[in-house]
């Protein structure tokens, strides 16, 4: 018999059992599926589709009650973390909180319900929508125009090197490799990689900032740009902007900005002041769409005048009274099935239209004033890699830590899970040794940075006293630690997988 | 200025002296001079969430198309979501979650995923799927890098069958990757393979059904694949696959899709979903994020994301996809849309849909001058040729209340061609559509190609 | 200082920690709130209240940040049992699955932003709505007409028993007394009183029915009435309806329906067939809108034809074309300040029309299946309190297991929250030992009810053998057992309470 | 039929035959034969609740009354609700739960109970609060039978002022209990209290502000009460409160009110939330259930019900008040969306509506043939005399997309009396009026007059 749809054991509430899989709560002839009263007389399969092409069985996916349907789903919802529950400090993430009102706009149905490929004239509301965005984050980055297809920020980033190689081989010019730090997101170089560009990593000083003589001799006239992050992912500010930018420049290279740190400079700063060429924002970082357990995102590229004529088409621009679309005149092309994601889209123009000019600055002066009173307020437990003025998040080491108990960044964070925190990221960036990654974002309150401190306080102090009970961690939650080498050795990555190693 | 930031005056005052400082924009002091932004943002002042909201309600009431029945179809498609399929997808643990970094307190979305990827690979008659990519073109640009990585080659043949976006963003992509595209022509609406075995294929590319809702013989590009060793990708659709034959049963090593019809809105074109399923010998190189079982420290059951050693962050410049964010909300929902609609309920759903196109395509091609695009099967979508330019014919269709279909000269593929021509019509059918939406589809179309 | 509004300790998730009130999380300054821009003027408070009226202090409520007001509530709602997480077999309750079509139709704007004072011309929907109800409601119970107004089960009885009232005042007809089964709900007697009759009690046989010879006994010409639940709240059908209704109307009273328990007959039997002249129903239970927690219900009420110039007004009648309100020649006058729960009645509704004439019997059979194969399943480790098939819910008893092992009712239900299961009610209908009223619905499948006698079955054992881990249950919850005579004799029951009596 | 069953046909065999039963019917052979129901249910078979949707969607669009600007208040009230109120308040742990009989794990809904308790206790000025009644009106009912348990005498001085449904339903349910009331009414927009000391009486209750909008002096009230030695009820509001003396400041011993204009839409007048708080030596006479705090066996704080020897399921014929559903997730999103104003926000808002309410009060005042029907005080809503049938007037405004107010007349007491005049229109200002809506207003009354 399958397994028991209402039986709640399952959910932390009431005990710290598994959930049975839906495939294991499934049994045939159980259905939750109520299709209208259409009228249409039904054919038969065959007369329709002819054999070659017809499947000779049932495809058969899970046959699930609808009670059941949601007892599951809910009870899986129960058994995950999330911004809703509590805070979020996951460095370079920027886990703040998302407001509901978003969730209304991506709900509405003149939003929702319009097919891409309606044309123009009837989406006039969509296009206006799309360039209002196109605008804002023009004005908020300091650039020239957008491209709001790019699907996160990764596809932002292969984009906009794409963008720069547009640019390059236009001018005759076949440039081969882009400089990127040695503290870059992972995603970064592996853009550089699929853009056709090599990598040239470029050293980090031991103030954490790039090493401008490095950069200096790395470079050359086969430099299609660099690649940077600003603040960088260790959160501190490229104070050598300006120096840089004139170098790369200065051998015909352009500056690519890497935007999923945007918040800290809302208002602050630019980076096409900073005299950034290309910039990616993750929106579902700095503008509030919620992640969605991994996704979607949203990674539009703005550019500079000079690359305006190579973003990807069509284009949503205003015309006359109204909008319509259009293909710059030397289009890299589409990066996206449509007009990329657009209901998250619609939820980041709520998010600014909201904030306006002062809110965004508010946003990134309380980011980096919680990320630098929890960097001074851990000082003493867990010092920050690089000891001065941070932007919106602070990287720690627990390598101090780790010599003096044997308890390891990994181990602090599973600890913090069992104070009702999620943890920071650790171990990245790959810099800094035992790295704790904390991003606090702008909208915790005082009362939880403390409370925060005062756990990893706690776990400080009984690392100290009992690390067995640190390794131990966590605790509290639906599973203890994850036998992760064991799900890469033996993959196991579908119901029927399981079934054949025996695991059903 | 919104209230979303909890911090009061008084705090503010208080961690500003507890670091030293005096002014919130103190903290940025550091910041070279000449970068700093004087004056604000060049934006508007904010407004209450509830006046953006009516902002934006009225803008969207502005999208006439939302209003209008729907028989457009080519990959975004306009089915029934029920209200309990919102309600579970929208639980903020779900929406408002990272990425599942920490799986002690991630089952949920990582056992989601897990059956998800159960779902793909069982619509897909491939083994194994990836947890989602960002839409289908994405998932075909994936599969060409996958198999580009596989052969050690770099030639596509690329079936013009395949949705003409996909085909734009693979070359665009192509343009940094270095594929070689050969994009190979329809002939009667499905592919004229080129023959004769070559040593530079990576891939061939063919959909199933094609764009233009047609069903073309897999096994012909199975053996053009296989005459060069090369990997054969299919690019199907999952309503489709539960009438015919799965990519897997027809050879496929790589199948991609577009997952929007799995219970995402159409929401102007994405967020969509990526799917991506492959025969067990290309795991390891599988873009994206995978779910896998294992164990506690308890030996409870647990799913964590696996083989990360792919991933980008591990394996940077050397790195064959740079995916990081996907499509995770998209494919939970996914889970729990197949999951409400049982293994009947998307027989009959996919049953109704063709049932519809069938009765609809018989009807139309009665009204003269409007022809079918070919002879060949087709499930829950096809191709009219009218005999002249589109266009006005929606425009007509549409002040009737009815969106008639995709031009397929609207879905530009970006490289030069405009598609099967000016005057052809994509027309697809839901399990929404009534008899007597069917009824005033004929009359508008009677009627606009009789002006 | 404050809590912290971003801990999530208080999440079973991560934690077993207890959540602080929305005041300790408060901090003055804070605040969520956005009001729209209105371009009007504001105007100082002295302009507009004069000195006696106006308060001269701040009314101090709460001060929250939207962040940490969600994460509260979120956290509060991981602390909540509810139908969507698992089985909820409290009998007498219902607590069947609760479709979630009828959350969007109680979201319809067109239905949800209607004043309730608006002209009949412009609320034509809503009528229709409700008049199509009350014709289903009818439909449904065998009656002439019904008043959609009470806002519940008890509002229901006690317009119930105030036309019971008026139509023998009517008829020039004193009666004082209404005859209730020693088996009833205690808000049966309680709404007997409150309508200025007096309670009779009918003692009930062994076989767990009304006793007709101590009916007949107790009957006369000063009776109004008798109040009965057919199936009764031991679950058993009433199978003397017949000489019941007979002897009761031959005394010239009339028979009032207690629908809590309609779910079991639907589209198998009617009250109005069995001979009742008044029925309520709670649509909160047997049309599946959801409990809230404790509310909001509604309890209409169906009258046969002699009842029907009775009931209050006014009502909504078809006219016509259209709909409009009428006040019946004789009401007893309104029993609400408006229409009733109207968006409770809209659900009812959906519901009703979704499943139909078939649906709604195919409901009623399923409920009495579960209920009988638990009955039986249950048989050797918890008997049934009476021996013989049962309706929609069964009574069982631990007065042999409380013999046994001391084990008691009460210390199964809590046993049953730690196996991942709602408690079922205990210790009602009062005159079974040791009762445990087991009501599964037909939304929870056979799969969940073989779980739940399982857990049973598992209970039962350890009482015999570790009665003492089955006295300390439940130990898998937010909180263990509560001192519930704590919170009877120092009542503390607001924050300000709890501040005098030192618990902040 | 609908899919909300679980059970397979063969699961339903099994089953059956487990029971030595053959088929569903057979469940029901004990039934008497004749009350066995044939030929099924006399209503419509089922559909899919897709459908059902629609047609319950296309009745909601014939409501026009949903599209008015909405100047009605008179106890249901157009506030705005944030989305956030309403992600909360709909969370399925609340909307799907029970009474919380089981406090272990009922603690989310105890607690919010107890927020709630604290915030009308606040509002109300009276130290106790329970956890709410179906609506205003039934809290004045079970006022009136808690003034006579107490004092055990049964006259009730109700002033005209009280909302005329609230008058009409303790008319109704006084048939029952036997309570005496007397109405007094208004003279120049305020109560005419009779002077004089009487033995039978157990409570005077007073409006404040009353129906038509107007603060009347509650100290007369209390003296009136005093005399006789009653107990002082007042029918307060809970948005005026936040500008208004509480009850409590007045001495009220019981305060009731329509808590709906916290977080419920107008709903067409249900389902609400009636307020009650009484001084605490009133405590255990208090209707309804009442949420403590306590602590479980390990100390730890913990909620539940508390005070059961009250309760209908203990007391029985012995009750003084029947109500156990009640309307708790009201309850609850009142105390969600209190906690989203917040202090400062419940008093910008009841200030922008009490700004607006005068702005428009001198307005309309100035349209030949309008009168304010008194000079007293007002917050937010206030009475004209039109010196015509009303009806007629709001129907033309209607016409111009506006809901004028509320015909006083259309409030029925039931008493035979017809309010205040034909001509008298209560009109309503929130926060959601803007400045155009004002504008719209007084141009759409003066021309309804003047035609
Ligand atoms: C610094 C940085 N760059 C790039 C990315 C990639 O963005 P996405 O995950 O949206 O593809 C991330 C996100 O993890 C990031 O933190
Ligand atoms: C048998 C019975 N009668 C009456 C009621 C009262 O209904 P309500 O709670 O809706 O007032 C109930 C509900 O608990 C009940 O079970």
């Amino acid at each position: 018999m399958s397994a028991a749809g209402g039986r709640a054991a399952s959910a932390p509430l009431v005990g710290r059992e598994s959930e049975p899989t839906m495939f294991e709560l499934s049994s045939p002839g159980r259905s939750a599926a109520q299709l209208r009263e259409t009228g249409i007389a039904p054919r038969a399969l065959e007369a329709m589709i002819p054999a070659p092409h017809r499947r000779d069985d049932r495809l058969v996916t899970v046959d699930l009650a609808e009670r059941d349907l949601v007892g599951h789903v809910t009870r899986l919802s129960a058994r995950q973390y999330s911004v809703d529950l509590g805070a979020y400090p996951l460095g370079s993430c920027t886990m703040k909180y998302n407001p509901k009102m978003a969730d209304e706009v991506a709900a509405l149905a003149g939003l929702a319900h319009v097919h891409p490929a309606a044309d123009a004239s009837l989406t006039q509301g969509w296009l206006e929508l799309l360039v209002t965005l196109e605008e804002r984050l023009c004005g908020i980055t300091g650039m020239a125009a957008a491209t709001l297809q790019p699907a996160a920020g990764a596809a932002g980033e292969l984009t906009g090197l794409l963008l720069m190689r547009a640019y390059h081989r236009a001018r005759g010019d076949a440039r081969r490799r882009v400089l990127i730090p040695d503290s870059a997101h992972g995603t970064n170089p592996a853009s550089v990689t699929l853009s056709g560009y090599q990598v040239t990593t470029v050293p980090s000083t031991e103030r954490g900032l790039v090493d401008l003589e490095a950069l200096a001799a790395r470079l050359g006239d086969d430099v299609a740009g660099i690649m940077l992050t600003n603040p960088n992912t260790v959160g501190l500010f490229e104070e050598d902007i300006e120096p840089i930018a004139e170098l790369v420049h200065g051998v015909g290279g352009l500056l690519y900005y890497d935007g999923a740190n945007l918040n800290a400079i809302l208002g602050q700063a630019r980076p096409g002041d900073m005299g950034f060429d290309i910039v990616h924002m993750n929106l579902h970082k700095t503008f509030a769409t919620p992640h969605g357990g991994g996704g979607p995102g949203a990674g539009p590229v703005a550019v500079g005048e000079s690359l305006v004529d190579f973003l990807p088409g069509p284009r949503p621009v205003r015309r006359g009274d109204g909008y319509g679309w259009e293909a710059p005149a030397r289009s890299i092309g589409r990066v996206h099935g449509w007009h990329g994601n657009a209901l998250v889209l619609a939820r980041a123009l709520a998010y600014i239209e909201t904030h306006g000019a002062e809110g965004l600055a508010a946003v990134a002066e309380h980011a980096v004033l919680n990320a630098n009173w929890l960097r001074r307020r851990l000082a003493a437990v867990l010092p920050a890699a690089f000891d001065r003025p941070c932007m919106h998040e602070c990287v720690v080491t627990a390598t101090a830590l780790k010599e003096a108990t044997g308890v390891r960044a990994l181990d602090v964070a599973k600890s913090l899970l069992d104070e009702g925190f999620h943890a920071p990221t650790v171990y990245f960036p790959l810099i800094v040794d035992e790295a704790l990654m904390i991003e606090p974002t702008e909208t915790e309150s005082p009362e939880t940075l403390v409370a925060l401190a005062e756990a990893l306080e706690r776990i400080v102090a009984r690392a100290h006293d009992d690390p067995e009970r640190v390794h131990a961690a966590p605790l509290a939650t639906p599973v203890g630690r994850v036998d992760e080498a064991r799900a890469a050795r033996t993959l196991v990555a579908t119901e029927d997988m399981a079934a054949r190693a025996g695991l059903r | 200025m919104p209230n979303y930031l909890p911090h009061t005056a008084e705090q503010d005052a208080a961690m500003l002296s507890f670091l030293g400082l005096e002014r919130l924009e103190d903290l940025f002091a550091h910041l070279p001079a000449a970068v700093r932004l004087a004056g604000g943002l060049p934006i508007p002042a904010g407004r209450s969430e509830l006046d953006v909201l009516d902002g934006l309600a009225a803008l969207a009431d502005r999208n006439v198309a939302a209003g209008l029945t729907c028989f457009a179809g080519v990959g975004a498609y306009d089915h029934d979501i029920p209200p309990v399929v919102r309600a579970l997808a929208s639980r903020s643990e779900f929406v408002t979650a990272y990425t599942p970094y920490q799986p002690e307190v991630a089952q949920g979305v990582l056992q989601a995923l897990f059956e998800y990827q159960t779902l793909v690979a069982r619509l897909s008659g491939l083994p194994v799927a990836n947890a989602s990519l960002y839409d289908g073109a994405a998932s075909l640009v994936e599969a060409l890098n996958l198999a580009a990585s596989t052969t050690g080659r770099q030639g596509v043949l690329l079936s013009r069958g395949v949705h003409p976006h996909w085909r734009a963003a693979a070359r665009t992509f192509a343009a940094g990757t270095g594929h070689q595209i050969e994009e190979v022509p329809l002939v009667g609406g499905v592919t004229a393979w080129p023959m004769g075995a070559r040593d530079d294929l990576a891939a061939v590319v063919v959909g199933y059904p094609n764009y233009l809702g047609y069903l073309e013989d897999v096994a012909i590009a199975r053996a053009v694949a296989d005459e060069s060793g090369a990997l054969l990708v299919v690019a199907g659709d999952p309503v489709a696959a539960a009438l015919v034959r799965s990519a897997g049963s027809w050879g496929a090593d790589v199948f991609v899709g577009e997952g929007q019809a799995l219970g995402t809105a159409l929401s102007f074109g994405g967020p969509y979903l990526g799917l991506f399923a492959v025969r067990e010998e290309l795991v390891r190189r599988l873009p994206g994020r995978i779910v896998g079982e294992t164990a506690d420290t308890a030996g409870r059951r647990a799913f964590v994301t696996t083989l990360r050693a792919r991933e980008q962050d591990i394996r940077r410049e050397r790195a064959t996809s740079n995916v990081c964010t996907n499509q995770t909300l998209m494919a939970v929902t996914a889970a729990i849309q197949l999951g409400w609609l049982g293994t009947d309920g998307l027989h009959e759903m996919a049953l109704r849909c063709a049932s519809g196109a069938h009765e609809l395509a018989e009807r139309v091609t009665q009204i003269p001058g409007v022809q079918a695009a070919s002879e060949a099967p087709f499930v829950r979508e096809f191709a009219l040729r009218l005999g002249r330019p589109v266009e006005p014919v929606l425009a007509a269709m549409a002040r009737r209340g009815i969106l008639g279909g995709v031009a397929a000269r609207a879905l530009d593929p970006g490289d030069g061609t405009r598609g099967e021509g000016d005057d052809v019509l994509i027309v697809t059918v839901t399990e929404r559509h009534r008899a007597r939406d069917l009824d005033a589809y004929v009359a508008a179309l009677g009627e606009a190609v009789a002006s």
